[in-house]
């Protein structure tokens, strides 16, 4: 975690500072999505950087996910390192032959020869007002393919060590960003640093329960921490930061010390993430658990367009603060 | 196979009550965009709104060649096409406001809006999203014979997506009755089409030997001439056909999009403005037929005006959904 | 469970028998894929239906696995009953879209007004050295989405009567048959019957530990089974038979009987369907559990080609037996 | 756009020794393959292969016309491609049989080879999977500015795919230099390609812009000639191309699909192999030129039968990998 006192940047301009350290360092890096250039895309996270790095380095594509995915395979199998962009997260489901059937599998399937050091960048995330096919958190579906890696950065910080840490990576990685978090602030040092991927982080300590929280999610655990204390309950916050390679350690000694765990994810509640998490748990800390592990997710819906009903479809600081009070038996 | 469609042919059949009605259906869609642009203005809609205001001419024109059991399917800038194939403005404010009372119980929203009474199979937020929905239910038209036909509107930015071609070849192999009618209005979101779009656009279709024709989209009489064609040439069996219009939004990508200037100049959007507003120009053809006057017109859009305030206002007042519509509905 | 003393035919027999009535029955039934018709699929399951049925409902199409799928969901909304037939399960990857973002969401974003009415049958299972692009069963990603329906059947039994049931769904459901289970025979009645979907099935009763068998891991549940009886542990084999519907109370009403569950599914192992499935018993049994509830899928690998290194990947009446052991404190 | 390759051309600037490693390689491929059905049949081969007897014209036509360090990615029907591009048989027959010695370890098999010292990214058990593969080492090449060009091998079936369609647009938007070489061998696996196929195949490609040419595909030189302008081309920057060569697989889809008159008669089977075996008809033309007599190209099929002997007994009696092997290389 960052020192305070530092600079505070948002999480979209952590993202890009990320990228244009990286195009520099190395002038194999390079960016390729739909209006990823002039236009910096739909939420301006990439604002600047065709100024800088030209359209050959900052590339449109046309409207062909599955295309300019696999592109991208090629393109990094054979000496690039692209930062593939893809708008919404939902629409991997259109990337996802390239993704599980080719870059996952080269490596393996070549005995070793071939790599491909390839980023995509989307998003997750609801309560944009966007309707069903603009606003699922699709991570489980990556998560569950071995030669993936899966990152859900949760801050700033965060936010700008990992996507450096994927850019080095010589395996095809997954960056999901919360599209809610690009406005959220945070202190981020101007020096250069990276944050290795597989290692959680405990955004809070306490001793009573263990929220788990991923991306979006952890904001949402924190809040239920500051209702929790006032409640008189200790709540431990864990963000796992990256879903595979998973830090089943931390999250295994934090629920040891705590005997409690809520594991709070905005995918579709059912066969997502979460049930991984918790099953690690219930697992690894078998004996030292009080109660039965909680998952918190996005309700099994389509994401509906209207206001009120999307609110209730994804966890809250308020309802996972009521599940912690319920699994230590305080209502 | 593909050809630019003859402007002679523009007039043959129609009578001055259709033309008429094409005038009102063109004027409900700009006036019902309008307030769509007020109402998010006002901060009354939720989430985005793609307008469509300048491409008018493409879903009339069309739609008023269809029968109204027949098929179409819509996009992110869908609200053209579900006025144009009979929607209520009333019920899609409502949506647009995720309202109960809309189309979907307000589930759907702007980007969603579908209606089986008037054959909207749905409007779709995935670019080329609907291309096998389309051509899925031309293949039950063709299997139960009902001689209906589907429309497939989309962008050019379509043109991108391989499920297109996927879709043209089994409609051509199976000599479905279904349209394809590519709106070209020069962007996909912030990108001009020609660095996203390599070769000839008409010519795509045609190698799958799908019949291609291009029109003037701005051109309703010149749309609804072709569309007619290829709707009859469709429902007779002799298969799929694509329609490429050429047209322009008038507004920005949604209605948020305010400065354009990095993606495309002020004089080209005035340009089009002045030269090819498709209500316009066809008012004018109107009048210099004699088919209105300008006070007949100007009595059409006074009642448009009413009856979208009145729409409006329905929309504002009714009720969002209750808590337990959250999980209605997930199955059949 | 069908009564003993009847006629026993293939697992692939029922499949067809399934459609064969169904197409019978309901003249809007058809089936579209590639090499459905006249070769009646590779795995000649399908064989002889296009001479009963015709060419016009058993159709041959080129290889578009997402455009065949979309012109399914089309052609479900407009009154027919389309079966999709995709070859092999690792060929879902280019159908996401089409099922995830179209059929799964339609019936709710359209507030109910249209219904999706369509089958997808695919194929899971590894074993037949096939190398990691034909080998993988991915029927967790579907079961992440809501408005889909996920039917895994065991048996020629369950085969046909689940897909009876499938076909008459007015959801997009889809079905995964095992491609090492085809030659599989069992009982299967001539008379009609149908079984719903979301009835879990007790495939072997017992008392000492419950085993979650999936698909083609029931059988190799009722393998260590009988190994487990002469080692005087007696297991019971539940077979949950859908993923979605899940059938929570029946897997949570065994293992509170026998306290102890190990959950077997061909799937990768990591985010998986034994993990939600896992997790489940595990909230659901928590009081009743003497130990945690073990997890056994694919090895988190892309299935190797390598005969010896395949063999490793998949779960075996030998390693849950090994895993049964242990939990039991029996090794 | 697209032409017909002309005939006349096919001979300029070859010399004899060029020739004759084209019959050896042509030769080497046919007997490759042989073996393999023959540890197939002898049950010494695991899962399946898929036979290229009947097509080597291609592969060593295209192959011949690229620099050693250009890129191929092949399909399911991969040998071919793989040997024409230089891989050795020892380690390829090591790979079928699942052997650590194998290119991967034995764990890509025989729809999975690869092999980074001869340029080739790997065959593809997805059909059309390789396409945005070979696209994108293209881009690598292009950006590098290395000189290399990208050829990807495919079947017709591959044309059902719209990654196909969106790649061939990417490509010439960006003018990179990779080929799409369509070996239209006549089925995709038990339907004949007229039933799977709309419209005319060259100009889907054409239509994206895509420099498209036919060729026989039982004509080396013909296919070399051709495939010597598209790469040379496609090198000076010029963009990519497609290239139809029209073909024929003598054997099954599989080397387990036996009785096939379901599908296509014993006569055009004949009749293929009669007239238009790519082997016996360069053979002809080698020693009806004074290239070659039928004694120098007889020691040739000696030497490359003696090697694919060697080779099968080195991969039989190689080992398995270790059991640690399994989760090695999963992650790089
Ligand atoms: C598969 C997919 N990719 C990207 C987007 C984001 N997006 C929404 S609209 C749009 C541009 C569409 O352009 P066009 O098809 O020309 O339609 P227009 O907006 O011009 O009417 C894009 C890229 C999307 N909705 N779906
Ligand atoms: C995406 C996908 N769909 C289906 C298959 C199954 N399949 C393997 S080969 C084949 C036929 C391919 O035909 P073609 O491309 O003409 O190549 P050929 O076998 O004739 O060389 C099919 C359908 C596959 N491997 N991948
Ligand atoms: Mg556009
Ligand atoms: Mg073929």
């Amino acid at each position: 975690m960052p020192e305070t006192g530092i600079r505070e940047i948002t999480f979209a301009e952590a993202v890009r500072e990320a990228l244009a350290e990286e195009m520099r360092r190395d002038s194999r890096v390079f960016i390729m999505g739909e209006d990823v250039a002039e236009a910096g895309t739909p939420f301006k996270v990439l604002s600047g950087l065709v100024e800088e790095f030209g359209t050959s380095r900052v590339v449109d594509t046309p409207i062909s996910e599955a295309g300019f995915t696999g592109v991208g395979v090629g393109a990094a199998m054979t000496g690039l390192r692209p930062v593939v962009d893809i708008m919404f997260g939902d629409f991997i489901t259109l990337t996802m032959d390239q993704m599980a059937n080719q870059a996952a599998k080269v490596h393996y399937m070549s005995g070793g020869k071939w790599n491909v050091p390839m980023v995509m960048r989307t998003t997750l995330g609801a309560a944009r007002r966007s309707a069903a096919q603009h606003s699922q958190s699709l991570h489980a579906w990556f998560s569950h393919i071995p030669g993936l890696k899966v990152v859900l950065p949760s801050t700033p910080y965060d936010a700008k060590g990992l996507l450096k840490s994927a850019i080095r990576d010589d395996n095809p990685v997954i960056f999901f960003e919360d599209k809610m978090s690009f406005k959220l602030k945070g202190p981020v040092p101007e020096a250069e640093y990276t944050i290795p991927l597989g290692v959680a982080d405990v955004k809070r300590i306490g001793t009573d329960i263990t929220l788990v929280g991923t991306s979006s999610m952890v904001q949402v655990a924190l809040e239920a921490a500051v209702m929790l204390e006032q409640a008189g309950i200790s709540a431990e916050v864990v963000d796992p930061r990256t879903t595979w390679p998973l830090d089943e350690h931390t999250l295994i000694e934090s629920v040891k010390k705590t005997s409690r765990a809520i594991v709070i994810d905005e995918g579709y509640g059912r066969y997502g993430v979460a049930a991984e998490i918790a099953a690690t748990i219930a697992e690894g800390a078998f004996h030292y658990l009080d109660g039965p592990v909680k998952r918190m997710g996005a309700m099994h819906v389509p994401i509906p367009f209207s206001p009120p009903l999307e609110d209730l479809t994804v966890p809250t600081g308020k309802t996972v603060f009521d599940t912690a009070m319920t699994l230590c038996g305080r209502s | 196979m593909t050809t630019v469609s003859d402007p002679t042919r523009t007039s043959a059949g129609v009578g001055v009550e259709k033309w008429l009605r094409m005038y009102r259906q063109m004027m409900a869609i700009r006036l019902f965009e309008e307030n769509v642009n007020e109402l998010y203005t006002r901060a009354l809609m939720p989430g985005l709104a793609h307008l469509y205001i300048g491409e008018e001419a493409i879903a009339v024109g069309v739609c008023e060649a269809l029968r109204h059991d027949d098929y179409v399917t819509s996009t992110h800038r869908g609200h053209g096409h579900c006025l144009a194939k009979g929607a209520s403005p009333k019920l899609m404010f409502a949506e647009l406001l995720g309202k109960e009372a809309g189309y979907c119980r307000g589930k759907g929203g702007s980007m969603h809006i579908a209606d089986p009474a008037t054959g909207n199979l749905g409007a779709n937020a995935i670019v080329a999203g609907s291309v096998g929905i389309a051509t899925g239910a031309a293949l039950s038209a063709k299997t139960l014979k009902t001689g209906q036909v589907a429309v497939c509107f989309f962008g050019e930015g379509a043109l991108g997506q391989g499920v297109l071609y996927e879709c043209m070849n089994l409609a051509q192999l199976w000599k479905l009755p279904v349209i394809y009618v590519c709106e070209n209005n020069m962007y996909t979101e912030y990108t001009h089409f020609s660095e996203t779009t390599a070769g000839d656009i008409p010519s795509r279709a045609a190698a799958f030997g799908v019949r291609a024709e291009t029109v003037d989209g701005q051109d309703v009489r010149a749309v609804h001439a072709v569309a007619t064609d290829i709707a009859d040439r469709a429902r007779r069996g002799e298969g799929p056909a694509f329609l490429l219009c050429n047209t322009y939004r008038y507004r920005g990508h949604h209605v948020g999009d305010i400065n354009r200037e990095y993606y495309r100049s002020k004089k080209e959007e005035q340009q089009w403005l002045a030269e090819s507003d498709p209500i316009k120009n066809f008012a004018e053809w109107l009048k210099s037929q004699k088919h209105a006057d300008a006070g007949a017109l100007s009595t059409i859009d006074s009642e448009l005006r009413a009856e979208m305030d009145k729409a409006v206002k329905f929309a504002v007042a009714a009720p969002y959904p209750g808590a337990d519509e959250v999980d209605q509905d997930v199955y059949a």
